[in-house]
């Protein structure tokens, strides 16, 4: 009874065209930014339960912030625009090396021209965000195929940018600035003076970046260039004669898909890992991302959070529940256990609820909206 | 749909619940956490150093009651050779005992790349030994880091070295040509400035060949070395790109005798799978080989004979299995030092910290710990977290690995300036003040 | 002269490991043609039928059994596990989501990955398994006419040679059997063919078993080139140009896809690698698959796409 | 408001041919649009009549002849430029975005009108939200005018046909269109669907003087409804006229008359 619209009038379209048209929804909401915003670093400053050690922040809500906001990018294109993507992961390193390579300056000697290109270094926000864009631009012309190329073989053609891109921040040094391992190092965290260095400092600058986008992506979603993405992905041709441009439809999800994915690799590289070397981003991340989507729910930005939490967080709790219930397994036999149960979790799920999680949520909405009554 | 909502409940409070749950800990116990890989494409070389490890201490606990009667504590976490899983058992791990980790030791370059800065941060040492990073050698820079045995620069002079003794001289190495196939990865990338160097040096001529990760297919690159005719290939590769390159190599009919693996590219797995063809085929040994020495008699004794052993007994004495004893006994070592400063009980990283930095094993010592003729005397310092680079070469007969080396000692001299050069941009991309090695006690 | 035969012995490499690709290509050409089902699992079972083999093999052998024995037993061993395996994801997975798009369908084959490399691994051992029967050493043909002759790998000769006997062994299936026309009906449209009394689970079944079949043939060639081990998964990364430039849906394709990929990308390594820094044939492949694509969406024998109002 | 009196020509269709790898679709068909007017085109079964729409909004291009729009003829362009121009259209098979609620389909046809760009939708607030309100009011007087309200929210997958069709009006009229053209917007349907749907036809050509031009297949609601008739056969026009005179038309009665009853 207490999940209830009736009552709720709205008076305006403008009511009516809000994220959360349903009071409870809204109410939900400020509570859960709430937690996120005040009590989680209220809790990790004093160390009380569960953040007795960093645990929870480095290795859990730190890396899930960051996918989460990958995942939502990644759901845009997919998602939204139907296109699906295995090259998300080269994506994120575009995002990170164009950031770290902003960040500490860039020289382009152009000795056949007599001149050379030099930046300064530049702030790690601005770095990270115009990595971003650079991320945007490539995802641009990766994006070209897809005018041409559909379905599953576009999946495979996307592959080429993983592939290509693993190689090239391997073999071509200047992306590295010429590091001896090829492996580089991220700049310290210096936002306007302020370092950001402890692990709830880090979570709240990742919180308040996803938070920002994440509001960002909903607008776009929910304004005529959603409407577009979807118009492309539901019936193309149905869309072109109603005045869509699949160019620019399909151009622009890869702009702004890449753009969230690329600034999610940047903070990946900066923030989370501090040190990383093009593995970190390999088509083992991008297929993570692409089951985010599909598990939480395609065409969902709240889907996206939740198949975050379930991808990054279910597997890391197989393994942990045996150690600490005590189990007498061997690593290697919980992590066989892992793999298996993940997979055959991953495969349930597909059967029962093909649309994932978000599909499930607004079920149960509809279902709490008429309960007690079965019907 | 309601079952599986229900179902999602029920885990969701399995898994909350086993958040909370930490087993309670005895008080005197030192944590030292595993980061290993038993599965996976490394898992064949990843699985027998960890068993190496946890028996060594293992046979710590059994015969000796612990570290001076502090107990070892371990846990293990799979890593599947992935940087960011690594991180996550990092987090996992660090904090757990009465103390925290002792220190931690990921065997993989990726991961200790991406826990240089955590570790620093934690105050927990991070044992790299006989890989890392090299510039790690600079303990003024890495406080934290001790690629303890040898880096891959040492490794890569001390492979120069070999190929020059077996040319007849220095001198012979002018106009040569040496190519290395390589792990294309930071692992694989690390020995390349130093080969750089060397070849300037000596005159040879340096081709780098990568392999793309994992390395199941290599046969342009080695397509390329027929028709190139290097007259040496080293080999820095790990899991199936070694075996891979033994039998691409043996099919054009590159002699396996002019090839020299790293030391990670010289176990048994990595030569067993091609059979005949790997006859003949040479790699470094981080001082250490395969074989039977005292303290693997205790640990038949104090371990197996109690069933406690975590491989086949005939596993025990292999290479990487080997690697993993005296790996785990140098922390060991490293605690039982820290333990004479800062008393007998569970100690914090830091305290390990200096213990492992005034780490002074001697000959004797070393004989006492039941290492001798595997290891020679090693001496950590501020300023040289290695403590010793010394390797030999050994070749497979087909059927066990034989040394057919004096003992090399890469060159300080070449090394020193490009740690010091690297360590020091390191230094000042991350706004570290270099400690001043001559204040330490 | 020494130019040419080094050139011929790299295209001759090239397309010979380019159809040890399309031995494990083909496997997924079976199962998409028939259910539409992109099986990124294929990689996965070439680990799961090998390390059965090898497994099994290795037991009887100790066990004194005769080789040729041996490997008859193993064989039908691997088989059993095979059709095992057939049976469960059809029954369990791709059964229950028929229907699905493509990309749900793909994603649970991404799922059924981790299931046999978690399970293959924990029945059957972790470690690196050597599996010899081809022979693994080299001829070097034409040394009168280029010095040091050209270099044919024997292992891949009989590579060739199996595929070669696999196409026509499927191509007759497909074109002779009841089995193998029901099974282009139901490709065409299984509802249809369901209601003319095809039974799809059936259907499926066989297919999923064709596939674990291939997967055992590409085993013995592929195990014995690298040992049984984990990495084999990786093969179908490999494969997965071969097969966009070949057409999804066409056999011949896969071989005439592995047979370009292998000599493009062999080529492209030996030749343009060195001056851009080496390890390019990985990305090669797949911006060649890319190039094909862009001309011909549906790759070079895939059926062509028609879109309607 | 009714502007059919003008004999304004809004659309020329002029020696159109078309085939498909042999199969001529169309040969050599003319005929023109007056603006105002209701225009039904008819025939059998495969006389053309869709291929003829889809040639006129740029789906198919034509193998010869020239399309005259508001005065510019052209020879090739893609359909969202016919879009652009003010041509809109509804599908035989309905063509909704099926994942999207009935007011996002009506919304989506706004995408010409939409002005505010990228950045604006992103942030959503000043002119982009007063834009998208604009848009709202515009697609809630159609929503109002086609008696949809109830099903604004539902996913249009959900729908029976009837309203999917009714949806699909919808959007086509949310693009304002100069014509619209309707392939067959009474298949399918029972008789008072078949009503309803008159009248919205009807009443969008008296309320909004939108020019119509309309494919069917049932002659009673044709002859009813349109101003003039085109009649086309195995891709070839045998009479074009009012209702009244293609009725009494030989050809006509011959080739469509008797075949289809």
């Amino acid at each position: 009874m207490l999940y209830r619209e009736a009552g709720q009038f709205k008076t305006t379209y403008a009511e009516d065209m809000a994220i959360f048209p349903i009071s409870q929804d809204r109410i939900a909401l400020a509570v859960l930014l709430g937690i996120a915003f005040i009590g989680v670093p209220l809790l990790a400053t004093f160390h009380i339960w569960p953040f007795g050690s960093d645990y929870l922040l480095w290795a859990i809500l730190l890396p899930f912030l960051i996918l989460a906001l990958a995942a939502i990018g990644t759901n845009i294109l997919v998602g939204y625009c139907g296109q699906i993507s295995l090259g998300s992961g080269a994506f994120m390193a575009i995002g990170a090396y164009s950031a770290y390579k902003l960040a500490t300056g860039v020289h382009i000697p152009l000795a056949w021209l007599g001149f050379a290109v030099s930046i300064p270094p530049l702030p790690v926000l601005a770095s990270i965000l115009l990595g971003g864009l650079i991320a945007a631009g490539v995802g641009i012309l990766f994006g070209i195929p897809s005018l041409r190329i559909k379905g599953l073989y576009l999946a495979v053609a996307t592959l080429a940018a993983q592939f290509f891109f693993d190689w090239a921040f391997l073999r071509i040094p200047w992306f590295t600035n010429y590091a001896p391992s090829g492996s580089v190092n991220a700049p310290a965290l210096d936002f306007f003076g302020l370092i950001v260095q402890s692990p709830i400092e880090r979570y709240l600058l990742c919180l308040l970046l996803l938070t920002l986008m994440a509001l960002l992506a909903k607008n776009l979603v929910r304004s005529n260039l959603g409407r577009q993405w979807m118009a492309i992905r539901d019936m193309d041709i149905a869309a072109e004669l109603i005045g869509i441009r699949p160019l620019y439809a399909k151009l622009t999800a890869f702009a702004v898909s890449s753009f969230i994915v690329g600034v999610a690799g940047a903070l990946w590289a900066f923030v989370y890992l501090g040190s990383w070397e093009p593995l970190a981003f390999s088509i083992d991340r991008s297929l993570q991302l692409l089951f985010m989507v599909i598990i939480g729910g395609l065409g969902s930005i709240m889907g996206s959070f939740v198949g975050a939490a379930f991808i990054l967080i279910v597997p890391i709790m197989l393994n942990l529940i045996p150690t600490e219930l005590g189990v007498p397994l061997s690593t290697e036999t919980i992590t066989h256990f892992e793999f298996i149960i993940f997979g055959s979790l991953i495969c349930y799920l597909l059967i029962k609820e093909p649309h994932g999680f978000a599909r499930l949520i607004s079920i149960g909405k509809e279902k709490l909206r008429l309960w007690p009554f079965p019907y | 749909m309601p079952s599986i909502a229900r179902n999602a409940l029920i885990l969701a409070a399995v898994m909350s619940g086993a958040v909370v749950s930490a087993p309670a800990s005895a008080q005197n116990e030192q944590f030292i956490p595993i980061l290993s890989y038993r599965t996976g494409p490394y898992a064949v070389n990843g699985a027998p150093y960890a068993n190496g490890v946890i028996d060594y201490y293992n046979l710590i606990n059994e015969r000796d009651g612990g570290i001076n009667d502090v107990k070892i504590l371990i846990e293990e976490c799979e890593t599947g050779y992935a940087t960011d899983k690594g991180v996550e058992c990092y987090e996992r791990l660090k904090s757990k005992g009465p103390t925290g980790a002792a220190f931690i030791n990921p065997l993989s370059t990726g991961i200790t790349f991406a826990l240089t800065e955590k570790t620093a941060a934690d105050k927990i040492p991070i044992i790299t030994m006989g890989y890392g990073r090299a510039d790690s050698k600079n303990g003024a820079v890495f406080p934290y880091n001790f690629p303890m045995l040898g880096t891959y620069w040492s490794a890569a002079d001390i492979a120069i070295q070999h190929v020059a003794k077996e040319l007849g001289g220095f001198d012979k190495l002018k106009g040569k040509k040496i190519s290395l196939l390589y792990h294309d990865s930071p692992y694989g990338k690390e020995p390349i400035p130093m080969l750089q160097v060397l070849a300037q040096k000596y005159g040879f001529e340096f081709t780098p060949i990568p392999v793309t990760h994992p390395g199941v297919e290599q046969k342009s690159q080695w397509l390329a070395i027929r028709q190139n005719r290097p007259d040496y290939v080293l080999v820095w590769g790990w899991g199936v790109m070694n075996s891979t390159a033994v039998k691409e190599a043996a099919a054009v009919a590159y002699p396996r005798e002019k090839m020299i693996g790293v030391w990670w590219s010289g176990a048994e797995p990595d030569v067993t799978p091609a059979g005949d063809q790997a006859i003949g085929y040479k790699s470094l040994m981080l001082q250490h080989g395969a074989g039977r020495f005292p303290v693997h008699a205790d640990i038949e004794k104090y371990v197996y004979a109690k069933g406690k052993g975590s491989t086949e007994p005939g596993k025990v004495g292999e290479v990487l299995y080997n690697r993993g004893i005296v790996n785990a006994m140098l922390g060991v070592e490293g605690i039982r030092k820290a333990q004479e400063k800062f008393g007998q009980k569970p100690l914090t990283g830091e305290q390990v910290r200096w213990g492992l930095e005034n780490l002074n094993l001697s000959e004797a010592r070393i004989k006492e710990l039941g290492f001798e003729g595997m290891l020679k005397p090693i001496r950590i310092s501020c300023s040289d977290h290695e403590g010793t680079r010394d390797g030999r070469v050994q070749q497979w007969d087909g059927k066990s690995w034989k040394i057919i080396s004096d003992w090399y000692t890469a060159d300080e001299a070449l090394i020193d300036p490009l740690v010091r050069e690297v360590s020091m941009k390191y230094a000042a991309d991350k706004k570290i003040q270099p400690r001043e090695c001559s204040k330490e006690s | 002269m020494i130019a040419l035969g080094q050139f011929l012995e790299v295209l001759i490499g090239g397309l010979m490991s380019g159809v040890l690709y399309s031995l494990v290509a083909l496997g997924f050409v079976l199962i998409f043609k028939a259910s539409g089902v992109f099986n990124f699992a294929q990689g996965a079972m070439v680990l799961l039928a090998g390390l059965a083999l090898v497994r099994a093999l290795d037991l009887l052998v100790a066990n004194g059994f005769p080789l040729w024995a041996a490997i008859v037993l193993g064989i039908g061993f691997s088989a059993v596990i095979m059709a095992t395996t057939a049976w469960l994801i059809e029954r369990f997975v791709i059964g229950p989501l028929v229907n699905q798009d493509g990309l749900t369908l793909f994603m649970s084959t991404i799922g059924v990955t981790f299931v046999i490399e978690g399970a293959a691994e924990m029945i059957f051992g972790s470690d690196v398994y050597p599996l010899r029967l081809f022979p693994t050493d080299a001829w070097f043909v034409l040394e009168g006419l280029f010095p040091g002759g050209i270099l044919v790998n024997k292992l891949d000769v009989w590579g060739a040679l199996i595929a070669g006997i696999l196409v026509a062994g499927l191509a007759l299936f497909f074109q002779r059997t009841k089995t193998g026309r029901a099974l282009r009906a139901v490709a065409d449209d299984h509802l249809a063919a369901h209601s003319v009394g095809i039974p799809i689970s059936w259907i499926w079944f066989v297919v999923w078993l064709a596939a674990g079949l291939v997967a055992l043939v590409a085993a013995t060639v592929w195990g014995t080139k690298l040992g049984v081990q984990f990495s084999i998964t990786f093969l179908a990364l490999k494969a997965l140009p071969v097969l966009i430039i070949g057409g999804l849906t066409s056999i011949p394709g896969a071989i005439a896809g592995g047979l370009i990929v292998g000599a493009g990308e062999k080529i492209a390594e030996v030749y343009l690698g060195p001056s851009i820094g080496g390890g390019i044939e990985y990305w090669f492949a797949y911006v060649l698959a890319l190039a094909v694509l862009l001309v011909r969406p549906q790759g070079l024998f895939g059926e062509r796409i028609i879109e309607r109002v | 408001m009714r502007v059919r009196d003008t004999n304004e020509i809004l659309l020329q269709v002029e020696g159109v041919a078309l085939s498909f790898g042999g199969v001529r679709a169309l040969k050599d068909v003319s005929f023109n649009v007056r603006k105002g007017e209701i225009r039904a085109i008819i025939g059998p079964n495969g006389a053309g009549k869709t291929s003829m729409l889809n040639v006129v909004n740029g789906f198919y291009h034509p193998d010869r002849g020239t399309i005259t729009f508001k005065g510019r003829t052209r020879d090739r362009m893609q359909p969202f430029e016919a879009a652009r121009g003010g041509i809109a259209r509804t599908f035989q098979n309905v063509a909704l975005f099926k994942g999207m609620s009935a007011l996002d389909n009506i919304m989506a046809g706004r995408t010409l009108k939409v002005r505010r760009g990228l950045l604006w939708q992103a942030l959503r607030c000043g002119p982009a939200l007063r834009e998208e309100l604009e848009h709202r009011h515009r697609v809630e007087e159609i929503i109002d005018f086609l008696e949809i309200e109830a099903i604004r929210k539902v996913p249009v997958g959900r729908l029976p046909y009837g309203l999917q069709k009714r949806v699909e009006l919808g959007r086509a009229l949310a693009m304002e269109p100069d014509l619209l053209l309707l392939d067959e917007p009474m298949a399918g349907m029972n008789l008072e669907e078949k009503e309803d749907m008159s009248r919205f036809i009807v009443d969008v050509n008296n309320q909004y003087g939108t020019t119509i031009a309309l494919i069917e297949h049932d002659m009673a609601v044709v002859m009813d409804l349109s101003d003039r008739v085109a009649v086309l056969d195995h891709g070839v026009k045998i009479a074009d006229g009012t209702p009244d005179e293609v009725k009494n038309n030989h050809a006509v009665i011959e080739a469509y008359l008797g075949v289809a009853h």
